[in-house]
C-alpha cells in the first residue's frame, strides 16, 4: 500500500499565543508527540475553537519545534475568520491539531550555501529552515521581504539562529530596501555563492524567484499554499501542477521542488 | 444482552455493519490507516474513476461555507489502471479483511462509463459492488447533468447493467429523486446513494468573483443532512431496493436518522476530513443507539421512522 | 462622494432600496414596529394568505437543525379579508410612507388561488404586488405540489394573470428551477422570488418520530444560503424578468451575494426571527458594500458576478 | 395596528449561576431595563452563546425580577443543548436576552384566595407570582410537584414570600406525599377556598388542573410552553388552540385562561 500520512490527531494546550508585529501572532502550543515528529517544512493542521459553523481546520507551518519541551511555535497572520478565532484562544486553552502533514524542505542537493526567501508570513517556514540548517552545519543567508516595517517579524530570530547576511526589502522603504524580495534576489544570485534557495511567500513571489534561480540554474524548493481541507491526502482539494501531473499540496507537498511545478 | 447484529446487505454487498464512507472524502482507504484498522468499517466507497486519469478542476477547488464545504475538485482520479496499481493490493487485502469494497465509477458519456466498468471488470477483482456516479456538480458533461432527470438516469443503467453481475449502486444528484430512483429501479439498479453534494454558489463579494475556480460548486457537510435525510425517506419510499444515506453524517445520531428514514447503509464524507477518526466513532455511537432501541438486529431498526 | 442610489424596480414594485422581508417570517410588518421604523426597509412581504383563514399545522412546528430551522406552520393565515381587518390600516400607512407592501398569496388550488388575488384585488389597494406561493412545503394540496413542475407552476399563473394588472411575483420552490422560472416568465410573471425553504426531515432517534407534527418540514437560514445563491444565479440567466433572492441572508455580505448572482432585491427571512432588528442592520451593511465597490447606483451591481 | 409585542433586546451580564437542585440552575442576570418591564407570568428570549450553528433563543420564564438591583432571575431544567450552553455561562459573561414577551398572569377574576400548582420547573413562573400575589395582598397556598426529592426548588422561596401553606408531592414519594399535583388538588379545592388556580408545569398536569378546576368550578390560568422561534409574534410557530382559534404563546400567551385552551 502506498504510504499513508504520518499525521496524528493530537491534543494540544496552548503555552502562549501573542501578537509580534501588526497583524501577525505567535502561538506556542504545547503537544509533545507533535514536536517531536515534525520536521522543518512541514506543516499541522488546527482545529480552531470558537464558531462550530467552521469546520476545517487552518493549516499553518511552524517556525520552532522544541521536542525537549514538548512545544511548536507557529507566526501566523490574521487574515479571516479561522486566524482571527486562533488569535482569541489563550494560555491554558485546548484544542487539537492534525500532523505532521506533508513534506518538508528537501535538501537533496545537497547544498554548501542556502539562500532563503521569505514574503510576508511565509517567514514562518523560513525561520524553521534556518534553525535545520544552523543545527545541519549549513551556512545561510536571507532575503526577507515585508510590506512596511510593522508587519516584519523573523529578523531577530534569524540572527540568533546563526544567519550570516540578511536583506530587508520592505513595499514601501520603511525597513531595509524599497522594493520586493525579487530585486534583492538576482544580485545576490550574481556572486555565485548559493547552490540552493528555499523561499515562501505569495505565490507570484515564488513564481518570479523560481524562474530566476531556474535562469541562473540554482536549486529551489518552494513551499506552496493551497485551500486544504483534510491535510492528510484524502480530498484532493489542495492540489498543485506539476510536471507529473497534479500533485497534492498536503503530501506531496507543501514543500515542491520548484522545477517540478507548473505555475 | 449480546451484542446486536449489524451486518446489513445493500443490494448484494454484504457489509459487516452499516457505516460506508462517502466517494471522494475517502480517498483510496488507505489514507486513513495511519488512523484506524479501515477494515471495521462495513464498506469504504472509494474515489470516482474514470476509465483515463482526469486532471480535475484548477485552485481553488474548495471555500468552506455556514457548516459546510464546497468543492470543484471536478473528479481528479488516476483511472481505473491507475486506482488498481496504486491500491490495487491495499482494496484487495481489506476486502480479504471482510470490509466491502465499493469502487465509484466517473464518466463523462454513456461510452466512457461502460469504459470504466469494463475495466473495473477485468482489473478489480476486489470490488464488492461497482457505485456509479451520475451526480458529479463539478464536471462539464455527463455527472449531474445526466442524473438529474429519470430518463439521462436510466440511459446509463440500460448500458452498464449487461456489462456486470455485480452489485450496481447509483450516486443520485439532490434533484427528483422519486422519479429518477423509479427509473434507476426500472433498470435494473441493484441500491441507491442518496444524495451527492448539492450545487452551490459563493461569491466573494470583494472581488465579486467565485471562491471556487468554477461558478459553481459542491456542498457538503451538516447543512443539508435534513434534506439528505428528507430524501432518503422520499426514495425509500418509492422503490423496494435498498438505500445507502449520504450526506452531513457527524456523529452515530445522524446515522440512525438516515437508517430510521430507511436507509441500509450509511456514508460518512466531510466528516472525514475534518476529523479523521470519525467513522469508526460514528460506528460505535450507532451501535450504542441499536442497543438502546432495545432491539437485537439493526435491520429492524431500517425505516422505522413512526409518522 | 455622495450617498449611492439603492432604489432598485422588482417587476414593476419600485423599492427605494432592495431589502424586503421573506413571507412567514415578518407577520404583517407592524409586528416589528417595537423594533425599528419598517418603512426604512424598500419592501415587506406579508405572510401567504387565503382567500379563507386557515388554521395550519398541529404542534410542534419549529425544530431547530444545524445553522437553520424546519417549520411545518402550513401556512396557518387570517384570510385576506382577516388580513385586511386588522392589518389593513398599517400597511395602507407604510404604503404611503414608500415602502412597498408585497402581500402572499397562497391557495390549495387553482381556484383558490383565483379567489384569494380577486379578494386582494377588491379589498388590498395597499398592495404594491402580489407574491404568489406556489412553493409552500407544508400543506397537503397546492404550495409545492404545484410549484415543483414547470406545468404546475404554469398553470397557476395563467389562471391569475388575467384577474390583476399589479405585479405578479411567484415565489418558487428549490426545485427545477430553471425550467420552472422559464415556464413563469412565458405566463406573464412580472418578478420570481428564488427559494422558499427547502422540504427536510428531522427524527428524534430515541423516539423514532418526526421532530415537527408532520414527517417534513421546510428549511431555513444560513445552512441553505449558498444553494439558494446557486439557485438565483441559474434563475437570472433563463429569464429576463428580475428575481428576488431568498434565502439565509444574515449580513449584509449575503444580500450582496445574491445581487451579483443576480438578484434585483434580497428578502431577509429566518434572520428577523432570531434577532429582530437584522432588516436594518442588513440594509445599511448592503450601503457599505455599494460604497465600496465604487460605484454610484446598486443596480450597476446586479449580476455583476465575474465568472 | 395591532399592538406590536413590548418586547426588547437587551444586553445583559450573568451576575451569578449555579445548580440549585439536580438538573435545575437558577441565573441571575443584570439586565436594568428588563428587570423593569417584566410582569409575572412573561418571558424572555435568551440569546446563548457557545455554538454558533444554534440560531434560536432559548425561551425562560423568570421567577423574580428586581427593578432596583435590575436584576432577572431565572431556574431552568438542564434539558438540551441550548439549556446545557447556559449552564456554562459565568459571571461577568455577557449576550442579549429578547423580553418581555407575551402576557403574563392575569388575575381578571379578582380573586380573594389563590392556589398555585407547580409541576417540575414549571415552579419558575409560580414563584414569580407567589412573590406579586404578596405584594398584591392576595394570599395563596401552593402544591409543588416534582420526580424526587433531589429536584425540588422553590419551597424555601415560596415560604419566604409568606406563602400560608404548601403541599409537596413526588413521583416516588421521596418528598411530601408520593403522587402527583392533581392528586392533591382535588382535595385542596374541596374546601372551596379558592376562586383561583394559577398552574405550570408538564402539558399533561395543566390539562387534568384546567379539568379539575372546571369541574368544581375555580378559575384556572395555564401558563403553556410550545416551541418558539421568535417570541414576539411574527412566525406562528408557537400556537396553541383556543376556542377562538389557533392564538400564538408568545403574544396571546404564555399564559391562557384555561377554558379557553383546546387540549
Ligand atoms: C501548508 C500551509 C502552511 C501555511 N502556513 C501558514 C503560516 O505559517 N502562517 C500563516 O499565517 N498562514 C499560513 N498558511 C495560510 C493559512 O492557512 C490561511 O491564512 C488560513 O487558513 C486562513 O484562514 P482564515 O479563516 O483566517 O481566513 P479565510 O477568511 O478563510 O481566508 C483568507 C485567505 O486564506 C486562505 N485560506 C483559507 N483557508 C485555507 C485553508 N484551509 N488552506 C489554505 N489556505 C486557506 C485563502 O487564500 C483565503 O483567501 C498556510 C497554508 C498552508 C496550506
Ligand atoms: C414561554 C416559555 C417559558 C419557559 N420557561 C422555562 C423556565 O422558566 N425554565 C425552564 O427550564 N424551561 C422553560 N421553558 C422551556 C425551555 O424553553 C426549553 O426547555 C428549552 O428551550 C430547551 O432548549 P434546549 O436546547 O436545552 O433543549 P432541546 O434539546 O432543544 O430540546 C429539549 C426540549 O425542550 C423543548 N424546547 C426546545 N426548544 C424550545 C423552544 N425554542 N421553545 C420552547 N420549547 C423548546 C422541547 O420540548 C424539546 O423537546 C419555557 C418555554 C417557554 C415557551
Ligand atoms: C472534497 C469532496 C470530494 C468529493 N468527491 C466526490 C466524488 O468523487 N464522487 C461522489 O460521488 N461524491 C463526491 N463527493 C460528495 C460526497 O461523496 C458526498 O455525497 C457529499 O459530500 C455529502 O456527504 P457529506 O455531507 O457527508 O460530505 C465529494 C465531496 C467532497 C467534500
Ligand atoms: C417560520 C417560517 C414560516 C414561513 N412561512 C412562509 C410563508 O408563509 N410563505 C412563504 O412563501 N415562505 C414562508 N417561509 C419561507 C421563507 O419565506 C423563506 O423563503 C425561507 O425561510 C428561506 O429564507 P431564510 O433562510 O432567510 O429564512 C417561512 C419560513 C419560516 C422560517
Ligand atoms: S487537503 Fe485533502 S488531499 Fe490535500
Ligand atoms: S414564537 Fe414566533 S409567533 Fe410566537
Amino acid at each position: 500500500m502506498p504510504t499513508p500520512s504520518a499525521a496524528r490527531i493530537h491534543e494540544f494546550e496552548v503555552v502562549s499565543n501573542t501578537p509580534v508585529a501588526e497583524g501577525i501572532w505567535s502561538l506556542v502550543m504545547r503537544a509533545p508527540k507533535l514536536a517531536e515528529g515534525l520536521s522543518s517544512g512541514q506543516f499541522m493542521s488546527i482545529a480552531v475553537p470558537g464558531d462550530a459553523t467552521q469546520l476545517v481546520r487552518v493549516p499553518l507551518s511552524f517556525s520552532k519545534a522544541d521536542p525537549v519541551k514538548g512545544t511548536v511555535e507557529t507566526e501566523y497572520a490574521v487574515v479571516g475568520d479561522g486566524t482571527r478565532r486562533l488569535s482569541l484562544m489563550r494560555p491554558g486553552d485546548t484544542s487539537d491539531v492534525l500532523g505532521p502533514g506533508g513534506h518538508g524542505w528537501r535538501l537533496e542537493s545537497h547544498p554548501r550555501r542556502v539562500l532563503l526567501v521569505a514574503g510576508g508570513i511565509g517567514i514562518t517556514p523560513i525561520v524553521s529552515a534556518a534553525r535545520w540548517l544552523a543545527r545541519e552545519g549549513v551556512e545561510f543567508d536571507a532575503i526577507v521581504g515585508t510590506k512596511t516595517v510593522n508587519t516584519l517579524w523573523g529578523f531577530d530570530e534569524l540572527m540568533s539562529v546563526g544567519v550570516q547576511h540578511v536583506v530587508i526589502t520592505s513595499d514601501d522603504g520603511t525597513a531595509g530596501d524599497q522594493g520586493f524580495t525579487t530585486d534583492a534576489l538576482e544580485p545576490a544570485l550574481a556572486g555565485g555563492e548559493y547552490d540552493l534557495v528555499l523561499t515562501c511567500g505569495p505565490e507570484v513571489m515564488m513564481h518570479k524567484v523560481a524562474d530566476i534561480c531556474a535562469a541562473v540554474g540554482v536549486a529551489c524548493e518552494v513551499s506552496m499554499e493551497r485551500m486544504m481541507t483534510c491535510g492528510f491526502g484524502a480530498c484532493a482539494t489542495c492540489v498543485v501542477p506539476t510536471r507529473s501531473g497534479n500533485v497534492g499540496a498536503c503530501m506531496g507537498g507543501p514543500v515542491f521542488d520548484a522545477k517540478e511545478v507548473v505555475w | 444482552m449480546s451484542a446486536p447484529n449489524m451486518a446489513v446487505d445493500l443490494g448484494g454487498i454484504k457489509m459487516h455493519n452499516p457505516i460506508n464512507t462517502a466517494a471522494g472524502t475517502y480517498g483510496f482507504g488507505w489514507q486513513f490507516e495511519g488512523f484506524y484498522d479501515v477494515s471495521q468499517l462495513g464498506a469504504i466507497t472509494t474515489k470516482g474513476c474514470a476509465a483515463e486519469a482526469w486532471p480535475g478542476n484548477p485552485k481553488p477547488r474548495m471555500c468552506e461555507v455556514t457548516s459546510g464545504v464546497m468543492n470543484s475538485v471536478g473528479l481528479m482520479n488516476p483511472g481505473v489502471r491507475g486506482l488498481v496499481e496504486q491500491s490495487g493490493e491495499y482494496l484487495q487485502g481489506l476486502s480479504d479483511k471482510g470490509c466491502a469494497v465499493i469502487c465509484q465509477v466517473a464518466g463523462h458519456s454513456v461510452d466512457e462509463y461502460v469504459a470504466a466498468v469494463e475495466l473495473f471488470e477485468e482489473l478489480a477483482p476486489f470490488a464488492a459492488g461497482l457505485e456509479i456516479n451520475i451526480s458529479c456538480p463539478n464536471i462539464a458533461a455527463g455527472g449531474c447533468a445526466m442524473g438529474s432527470t429519470p430518463d439521462g438516469a436510466a440511459e446509463v443503467i440500460r448500458a452498464l447493467r449487461p456489462r456486470t453481475d455485480r452489485p450496481l449502486l447509483v450516486k443520485m444528484a439532490p434533484a427528483r429523486v422519486v422519479e429518477v430512483a423509479k427509473a434507476l429501479e426500472a433498470e435494473g439498479a441493484d441500491a441507491l446513494s442518496v444524495i451527492n453534494s448539492i450545487p452551490a454558489m459563493s461569491i466573494d463579494v470583494h472581488t465579486r468573483r467565485s471562491r471556487l475556480s468554477r461558478p459553481t460548486g459542491g456542498l457538503s457537510g451538516p447543512c443539508l443532512h435534513n434534506i439528505a435525510v428528507r430524501m432518503v425517506w422520499e426514495v425509500a419510499h418509492a422503490v423496494d431496493i435498498p438505500v445507502n444515506g449520504v450526506g452531513g453524517v457527524m456523529s452515530g445520531a445522524d446515522a440512525a436518522e438516515f437508517i430510521l428514514a430507511g436507509a441500509t447503509s450509511v456514508s460518512v464524507g466531510m466528516s472525514n476530513l475534518v476529523r479523521p477518526d470519525s467513522a469508526p466513532r460514528i460506528l460505535s455511537e450507532l451501535v450504542s443507539w441499536v442497543e438502546e432501541q432495545g432491539v437485537d438486529d439493526v435491520n429492524d431498526l431500517i425505516g422505522a421512522f413512526e409518522c
